[in-house]
């Protein structure tokens, strides 16, 4: 697989002037057919709930499509174990509510010192609301989440596991099967929060044990404003709806309400129907990669990065220093100097990064730091990027002391 | 897009009506709700030994479901619900992946225009599904 | 102002096979800014929480800018009045969830029958929630809200007034001017729910004088996937998050939580940035139609729809058979015969109508209709269009009976 | 895109830390924080007659916004809480609308650069707000 054959599928890479973009973590490039599908969409259109023209049948088939696309790329049983929301953060507000609403008062909820705010927000709320206890899996030294702890934290009152997949910060990823093991060891759910994963290759579902999944398309080259929430079947048939509003219901008067059968009774309103249409053509596009050779070049790439900052005296690591069990995100600190400025000065030669606790505050209080500069790679970068980023650091420090 | 869909069969069909009304003791009762459409089918079922002896429907639906409870109402006596299951099962593939019709249920292809407009699917399912729901509740009787 | 003109503006007229689309009130066409705008965004893009390269700054400067546009088509007194949701539906739950959350039991909350399963769902289940007492404004025989009830049914208890500003199944337009005066009569708070009204034409909010104002971006030739909630100024100061996440908070750990100022408080996760985009875009080109004529234009043809439909004994029109604060929005029954037939038989035609209850089952329920058949106009619909629904529906009766 | 934002006169405002360090016996005081960046003042100010007689910060925050927090520890004494209210407003409209700085402001002329970079303007601005906010609790106080 050659990089510039994969660059020359982003619409970004033709503008007169890409920078080193590295802020993927963030948000990713979107791939052409991704853009191509939600502009043909948009273009010619009628909502999706069910008229019987021809451009309604299209929506429609279209709006099908691509929930059949992304449960493929996710390998769900079925693809109306697929809901789309607006976002990651949508989708794990979906369960809190959803599933916070079947919980009492002393129930617990496990979530890590590593979770971005949107997932760990939404359980702080849930707390307010219900009197939940919430309690958090610490982390290790260099970041990744002490799945040793499980066996003394997972109690009896457990009754949902909430871990990301892989930080956004550290790039650690979870050891999903000791987090599941230890779940179904009480009968508690799993949710895993995905936005960091499914952007390094598709997932498998029904092999990872979760009974939840939740991922964002704008990180992964769809477009923005749309979401996955993947859930395991029959789950969603016994959970109340979140969102209400047309679309979702069954009978609705002043004295009587009843709901759709799930995915429907999760998608109140019109749906992102280009957005979803947009995410289902990355997620066939992502299908098609040799994520074998993608992850040999994107690892290479890490090493680069890693490699290269080690020699920097005064940058410390913020997360695992080796290739085992992490993703090419990379967060660090430089002594005496904050990240903004680091980012400003690499930003003005055109090396786009990322600073300060990145949605992340418990993690950050976690390590001991008071935030960091963060380099995250897709499958579009190349090592004149890192090089860009190693070279304007030396900069950075020059011009910053 | 396919032929037409209101074919004189069809309407011929629905105003028939077979099996339409209230049926007396039955075994197995079913109601089934449309909330798209605001459409509603009451259905109830009678057995004598191993087949459908009767069915009654009241229907409040589109054309294409009031054709096909009709042509429930039409069938359904003297099948059993097995062979029930097998025109609803004949009939979702004839709808939704063109599969061909089996010999003892060519009744159905009135229908097939109907595959080009999967919103409409559910309108000539819901007759089916009711029947299925109703026997379901007269098995669970016995 | 020529129609042919305006259609040239619209991708949808360009397709290879465009059809008489009458199903407006569903979904808009999108204007041909609108894609662009948005396509652009996507092309080239960053996330928009603040980062100091180029790209980042692009994105947040096109995502400001887009509330600005906003803003000034409701003529919001400014900028951070508006909030974007994922669209109408989720504008309105922000209000039920957030505004409900300072509610108590038997504090009173005042919708109509007119509304859409939207603004009637989200209360029913705020009731179930929190014991709020949920009063229905009764419809007059036309379908329009029977304001002259206001008198009776605003109590000292009541804290808001959620009522559609048009309804999506009549036509008929809300007398606003009568809700606001009841409301602040009492010191209740005004909801109103605008996404059948802002597609005929940009809204001042401040003359209205409502507290809440939502639509859908889809139904005024924006994108699918974001949708507004405009909220006079100081209100949203005052109120809880809803959705939550990254990008609206204060300070976050196990024992803190603060939230930032409104709008962020109340976006969550990464907004969509480019649908929002999108939205501005159509917003700003609406900004330059010459209003007057268009309503002119909109209102001929809704007449020649109403004349038409009057030759036929067997139709009964569902809403206010005048021209007087209606918008061309038609609900029809022909007796015997099924709306979803009659909709067949004209998709079959090319013309496209939706049939059912709209989301609106109340409605429905109230004036004693099991369903009808709709057909809804925006500018760049033509005579061509509802002559091609007359006639279709002329064959319709003959296939059908 | 302008010239850069790191010139010499800011590294040697941010260096030289004016006003850095706890106030004795303030009149009004402030804790501002930056919740996207971690970033946090405390001010404390002390008044005496109409004027500001003392300024004290603790700023944890990049160079930026301890340059700015410089600036105000080298500028506001002596000066009225008017006088720092038309700072921060010519500061504003330097950054976001390429105002002309006033004559005696021109001091604010090393953060021009920072006109081009939006999610940077809040950094250079907090320390004039941190100051506002102080000379609000002391005004509330008397
Ligand atoms: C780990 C993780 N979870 C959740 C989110 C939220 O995603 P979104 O902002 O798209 O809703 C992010 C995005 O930053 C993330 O990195
Ligand atoms: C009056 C009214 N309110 C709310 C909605 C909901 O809008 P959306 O589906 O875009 O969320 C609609 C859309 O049908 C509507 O017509």
């Amino acid at each position: 697989m050659s990089i510039a054959e994969l660059r020359g599928q982003f619409p970004f890479y033709a503008t007169a002037n890409p920078c080193h973009y590295l802020d993927n973590a963030a948000t990713s490039q979107i791939h052409r057919q991704a853009l191509t599908a939600m502009a043909g969409q948009e273009s010619c259109r009628a909502n999706v709930h069910r008229s019987p023209y021809r451009l309604a049948e299209a929506s429609s088939h279209a709006y099908g499509e691509a929930r059949a696309q992304v449960a493929r790329f996710v390998n769900a049983a079925a693809a109306d174990e697929v809901v789309f929301t607006s976002g990651a953060t949508a989708a794990l507000n979906l369960v809190a509510y959803s599933f916070g609403e079947t919980l009492q008062a002393g129930d617990e909820v496990l979530i890590s010192a590593a979770e971005h705010h949107s997932n760990f927000v939404p359980w702080l709320r849930l707390r307010q609301r219900t009197g939940i206890r919430l309690r958090v899996l610490p982390l290790l030294p260099d970041g990744r989440i002490a799945t040793a702890s499980l066996a003394e934290m997972v109690t009896e009152r457990c009754r949902l596991i909430a871990v990301t997949h892989c930080s956004n910060v550290t790039g650690a990823v979870t050891d999903v099967h000791a987090v599941v093991a230890a779940a179904r060891a009480v009968g508690a759910k799993v949710l895993l929060d995905g936005a960091q994963q499914v952007q390094h290759g598709p997932v498998d579902v029904q092999k990872l044990g979760a009974d939840f999944y939740a991922f964002s398309s704008h990180k992964c080259f769809g477009p923005t404003g749309v979401g996955v929430l993947w859930t395991r079947g029959g789950v969603l048939e016994r959970l109340p709806p979140f969102l209400t509003g047309g679309g979702m219901v069954g009978l609705v008067s002043l004295e009587t309400l009843s709901f759709a059968s799930p995915p429907a009774r999760f998608e109140a309103g019109t749906p992102p129907v280009a957005q979803a249409v947009g995410l289902g053509a990355a997620a066939a596009w992502m299908m098609t990669l040799p994520w074998a050779e993608v992850h040999r070049v994107e690892s290479a790439l890490l090493a680069r990065l890693l490699d290269g900052l080690a020699t920097f005296p005064t940058v410390r690591l913020i997360g695992p220093a080796d290739l085992e069990a992490r993703l090419p995100i990379v967060s660090f600190e430089v002594r005496g100097i904050h990240p903004h400025d680091v980012c400003q000065v690499l930003g003005e030669r055109e090396v786009a990064l990322r600073g300060g606790n990145h949605c992340a505050q418990p993690l950050f209080a976690a390590l001991g730091s008071a935030g960091a500069t963060r380099a995250s790679i897709a499958l579009y970068n190349d090592a004149a990027d890192v090089d860009a980023l190693l070279d304007g650091l030396e900069h950075a420090l020059k011009v910053l002391s | 897009m396919s032929a037409t869909v209101y074919q004189q069969a069809i309407k011929t069909l629905a105003e028939a009506a077979h099996g339409s009304g209230r049926l007396e003791d039955p075994d197995g009762t079913s109601r089934l709700d449309n909330p798209l459409c605001g459409d509603r089918i009451d259905l109830a079922v009678r057995l004598a030994g191993d087949a459908v002896s009767a069915v009654g429907h009241e229907t409040r639906a589109c054309l294409l479901c009031r054709a096909a409870a009709s042509l429930v109402g039409l069938t359904a006596p003297g099948r059993s619900p097995g062979e029930m299951a097998d025109a609803a099962a004949a009939l979702e593939g004839m709808l939704t992946s063109a599969a061909v019709l089996p010999p003892a249920w060519q009744a159905l292809e009135v229908f097939a225009p109907v595959a080009a407009y999967p919103s409409r699917h559910g309108c000539v399912l819901l007759p089916f599904q009711a029947l299925q729901a109703a026997l379901a509740t007269a098995a669970g009787k016995r």
